[in-house]
């Protein structure tokens, strides 16, 4: 008998107590500075094209295959203007088949791909979340604007290894 | 003559009720096939399957690093026990040395694991018998733990943070702040859950004697984990087979008696604090340091077999793996714990009521995921 | 025209307790949800309307506009009878349930009776409508319900009786008048709790729900059952509670008497009180579902015939005595009590008898060297 | 035949031995005396190769054995070599905290095998995965309907011969 009086008396207490609810549409839960949303392509504003150069490492080594790169000479090489002898010409990732591993980043050498803070992308149709380049970078921007990301020393060498 | 039309008006037949894979309390896609005679089990037909992924079959065509995601996905309430056991299959084969800090990060986080699955547990348990509260209380526990694990790994559930040679990242600067003021609320939530369910007279008439499996049976199904110590084998592969950084720790292992419902979920009450214990020592512990063995990204392991034990929240996980020198493991298999707790569903059930099935399996703890890979 | 105006008097009144015992009851599932989110420590409905005072007309509108789902296999005739069968009997019982001094639609010289009477054909509907859905689980929640309903039908009777000797009378008006000095739940505790406990059972709340038993039959009768058929079991249930509270308000609480409460004000006021008495017994009853869990079905039947029925005819001759040799009224209360602690008292020492089972040992090998972090 | 020899070679011992299995290594030997039996390490376990005739007795003595008492079944496994299937069973001792593999090899097109159910009832869900994904067929089994594949499911999707169907993107 004692036993059910001391759960009554836990549930009382824990009833003039806070709720712990995030009303969720209204208010959200703080996103933790780590979080990993889905991935996206980062802009370079200093010459302003992608980091990505569509080397397919990251495309080689995904898990699920969610993603497609395909690459192109870069026309401001050519210019002069930037180190990067090849650029991305188009990039698709499939974030109905993305696991949000992470992999993708680790893989990039050129601290193209990042995990954005992207998480609430539903669709009402299955292919509405290919998303592609011009979709990545803007997502991608609006991570580097709310956070104040930047690109990797070591992978800054290793670029400029590439485009040497 | 009148004796035997009322024996032939009498005659009874068993009922055969179908339970899962869309019941609510089979804890995902189980199914079983319960013949009843009234209220009392007869008979019984388990059927798993339908979560079967072919997990082990996919890692034979990918390479060792995205392994680990799909090891993530097999027993989806203890993510990284189950990294943690393959990366370790995995550095063992390559004999890597692990740096002492990253060690220390995984057992914090695995311990912290093993306290969410089994506040999850205690939750569902608690709804199987009936109690709606207990869910609620430990949810709100488990979300501060996942809190936690967003802050460290960066994802609340597939983390994809143990690598081979180590862990992803350090962790971050406040992580012990965080931790220790984290301890205390977990510390906190599960007395109210003690409190709340533990001793509460309809929760032991509920449990207690119900569902009871003897150290033989035990041992002859080869159930692990938390269900084997509660019939009173004390064995545990931290204590007997200490890996990783586990015989630096002072922690004991909770024995039940007589291996009923209730002792199995009192010894995950108990070995909740026992982890709470573990992880305060380990923070005590915790020294500086690298956090990986710098490994290639294509792995490529020595050719031999070898096979790693770990205790997973539901028992004894164990990886079989054999590598042929190249890329891609030739064959990984999993020693499942919740498929060999499973088994004994079975011999369980029968001769019990309708209500006690969904309590003994809701004691076994038993996570889908990991029964069908 | 006398005539006239007598039935559309009456069908107006009919209407009149339609309608409020529906408010009721939409009240009552806002309250349900918003006490046991606050004993969760959540916040219960909040979007719908201020404080999520809408939700549960928004569920109702939900529920009446939901496609009615029929599985090809059911008995359509009973299927379709079975809510009714439930609904109506909880219904009826109100005609008699005084909620002032003369606010009552009818006031029976029989009404207890009348009351137990009727309570008694909801089982029908219950089982009823497990037979006719062609679901197993259904079947099992509907013999559950039967098993369950009939057997504590008797402690509750008995509790009542014992009332009922009390007030010399089966008029809840009546019953109601005579605590004006000392309400019965003084004199009788032990049959409050008797009553209060069969009428949990009776309503199938929490810890005895076990015929709607969600994580066991799923929803018991009420399985196939959709939309507005489905709705009308959810009012009878909640008519039910509200019932049960009423009646021991009524019955054991003082019904719509308060103390310094005379004169006329008692008819006005005392609405207020009733409803306010009521409110705080159906917390009670949320309270208890926010707490316990289910006990079993034959652990349930084995506390009703073991406890409940012996404790119920003690309670009977004990009043019988009371009344009998005329004892004083705190005699029979100090005896009650005393039966109560000792019932307790057995109960628990049972229970601590076997506490050396309720442990779980730490092993611990001797062979442990506690090594620091080099 | 690459594939094959390479698979071969994968199982080329390496000894990392400890106190225990060394023992065991010992031991073993003088029990298992009576059947044909070639005893290896892999990493840090000793392994058993048995004829697949021989199974059931061989493990029946090993757990009744008071040396070895391994009366603990962690885990039964069929590995597909391409020319012959391997079955590999690890046993431990729950009282002696010791482990050993045995393994046994039977052929690809009609691999049956004596069940070891009667020895250790744990290996009855997992000889019927293996039955499931392999089709080796246990002989004396209680049942060995599919247990994580529908019924009538063609092939065996576990072995490394098994084609994919073909997968489409929605």
């Amino acid at each position: 008998m004692l036993g059910n009086l001391k759960g009554l008396l836990v549930t009382l207490s824990s009833m003039l107590r806070k709720p712990v609810t995030y009303q969720y549409p209204k208010e959200h839960k703080p996103i933790e500075n780590r979080y990993m949303g889905f991935p996206v392509l980062m802009w370079d504003s200093q010459i302003s094209e992608p980091y990505c150069t569509g080397c397919m490492v990251c495309v080689r080594y995904c898990p699920t295959q969610c993603m497609t790169a395909v690459m192109k000479d870069n026309p401001l090489h050519a210019e002069g203007v930037s180190k990067r002898r090849k650029i991305v010409d188009s990039f698709e990732i499939n974030f109905g088949r993305c696991i949000v591993c992470g992999i993708c980043v680790d893989v990039c050498n050129f601290d193209a791909i990042e995990m954005s803070h992207e998480h609430e992308l539903s669709k009402y149709a299955r292919n509405d979340n290919r998303s592609d380049l011009t979709r990545l970078l803007e997502m991608g921007r609006k991570y580097q604007e709310e956070t104040d990301w930047k690109p990797k020393t070591n992978a800054k060498e290793s670029e400029e290894e590439a485009s040497s | 003559m009148v004796d035997q039309d009322i024996n032939k008006k009498l005659d009874t037949v068993q009922m055969m009720v179908n339970m899962g894979p869309q019941h609510p309390s089979t804890h995902g896609v189980f199914r079983m096939v319960l013949a009843v005679d009234g209220e009392r089990i007869v008979d019984v037909e388990p059927h798993i399957g339908y979560l079967h992924r072919g997990s082990e079959k996919l890692c034979e065509g990918e390479i060792y690093v995205q392994i680990v995601t799909l090891f993530d996905r097999l027993d989806y309430l203890s993510n990284l026990n189950n990294e943690m056991v393959f990366c370790r299959a995995v550095e063992k084969l390559m004999e890597l040395e692990i740096p002492e800090r990253a060690e220390y990060i995984r057992v914090i986080l695995c311990e912290l694991n093993r306290v969410a699955s089994h506040l999850l547990f205690i939750g569902t348990f608690g709804l199987d018998v009936g109690a709606m509260t207990p869910s609620m209380y430990m949810f709100r526990d488990r979300e501060k733990i996942q809190s936690m694990f967003e802050a460290v790994t960066g994802a609340r559930m597939m983390h994809n943070y143990i690598r081979i040679g180590g862990i992803k990242n350090d962790v971050p600067d406040d992580f012990i702040h965080r931790m220790k003021s984290l301890i205390v609320e977990l510390k906190k939530g599960l007395e109210e859950a003690d409190k709340l369910l533990s001793f509460n007279e309809i929760f032991l008439a509920r449990t207690k004697n119900i569902g009871t499996m003897s150290a033989k049976m035990a041992i002859e199904y080869g159930v692990s984990g938390p269900s084997l110590r509660a019939s009173g084998v004390p064995i545990d592969i931290r204590k007997d087979h200490p890996y990783s950084i586990y015989d630096r720790f002072d922690f004991g292992i909770p024995i039940g008696e007589i291996g009923d419902c209730w002792d199995r979920y009192y010894v995950r009450l108990e070995e909740v604090r026992q982890s709470i214990s573990i992880m305060e020592q380990a923070l005590y512990q915790l020294p500086d340091g690298d956090t990986i063995t710098p490994t290639r990204f294509l792995l490529r392991p020595p050719k031999g077999e070898v096979y790693v034990r770990g205790e997973n929240p539901r028992g004894e996980i164990g990886v079989y793996m054999i590598s042929d020198g190249t890329d891609k493991p030739y064959r990984v298999k999993v020693r499942p714990p919740s498929f060999c707790n499973l088994m004994t569903i079975k011999d369980l059930l029968i001769d019990t009521y309708v209500a006690d099935a969904v309590v003994i399996l809701g004691s076994l703890d038993i996570v889908l995921g990991e029964v069908d890979r | 025209m006398s005539l006239i105006i007598d039935v559309g008097m009456r069908v107006s009144l009919i209407l009149g307790l339609l309608t409020g015992l529906s408010v009721v009851v939409l009240s009552l599932v806002w309250v349900e949800r918003k006490f046991l989110g606050r004993i969760q420590m959540r916040m219960g409905p909040m979007v719908v309307g201020p404080y999520g005072l809408l939700q549960p007309v928004a569920d109702a509108i939900k529920l009446v506009a939901k496609e009615d789902l029929l599985s090809p296999w059911v008995d359509r005739i009973v299927y379709w009878i079975a809510p009714l069968a439930v609904f109506i009997p909880s219904f009826m019982i109100w005609v008699t349930i005084p909620i002032s001094r003369d606010i009552v639609i009818r006031n029976m010289d029989m009404g207890l009776f009348y009351i137990i009477a009727f309570s008694v054909l909801s089982i029908v509907g219950l089982v009823a409508a497990g037979w006719a859905s062609s679901n197993k689980y259904a079947v099992l929640g509907g013999f559950r319900a039967a098993a369950q309903l009939i057997s504590y039908e008797i402690p509750l009777i008995m509790a009542v009786l014992g009332v009922a000797m009390l007030a010399q009378s089966l008029n809840l008006q009546e019953i109601v008048n005579q605590q004006d000095t000392y309400v019965y739940a003084l004199v009788q505790p032990l049959g409050l709790l008797i009553f209060f406990i069969a009428g949990l059972a009776e309503i199938g709340r929490t810890p005895f729900d076990i015929h709607p038993a969600e994580s066991e039959v799923v929803g018991g009768p009420f399985v196939e059952y959709s939309g507005a058929h489905w709705s009308i079991f959810f009012l009878a249930e909640y008519i039910n509670t509200f019932a049960v509270a009423a009646l021991t308000v009524l019955m054991f609480l003082g019904g719509w008497l308060l103390p310094g409460l005379s004169g006329g004000a008692i008819t006005t006021v005392g609405v207020l009180v009733f409803f306010a008495k009521t409110y705080l017994v159906i917390l009670i009853i949320f309270w208890f579902r926010g707490t316990f869990p289910r006990l079993r079905i034959d652990q349930l039947m084995s506390f009703g015939w073991k406890m409940l029925v012996p404790l119920s005819f003690l309670n009977i001759i004990l009043t019988g005595c009371y009344m009998f040799y005329g004892w004083p009224a705190w005699l029979m209360s100090i005896i009650s009590v005393t039966i109560l602690a000792s019932v307790f008292w057995l109960v628990s020492k049972r229970m601590n008898n076997t506490k050396k089972e309720y442990t779980v040992h730490i092993y611990k090998p001797e062979s442990l060297e506690v090594k620091n972090a080099g | 035949m690459a594939e094959k020899d390479k698979a071969e070679e994968a199982i080329e011992p390496i000894n990392r031995l400890d106190a225990k299995s060394i023992a065991l290594q010992a031991m073993l030997p003088g029990i298992v005396s009576d059947f044909k039996v070639t005893i290896n390490t892999a990493f840090d376990l000793v392994v058993v190769a048995v004829e697949p005739e021989e199974i059931k007795q061989i493990c029946l003595l090993l757990r009744d054995n008071d040396e070895t008492a391994f009366d603990y079944l962690l885990l039964l496994c069929v590995v597909d070599y391409e020319d012959y299937l391997q079955v590999v069973y690890h046993i431990y001792s729950t009282s002696l905290k010791h482990t050993l593999v045995v393994k046994t090899n039977v052929s690809p097109e009609e691999p049956s095998l004596e069940s070891v159910t009667p020895v250790w009832k744990g290996a009855d869900w997992y000889e019927r995965e293996a039955h499931d994904l392999f089709g080796v067929s246990f002989n004396a089994h209680p049942s060995l309907s599919p247990l994580l594949l529908y019924e009538g499911f063609e092939g065996f999707p576990g072995r490394r011969n098994y084609e994919m169907p073909e997968y489409k993107e929605w």
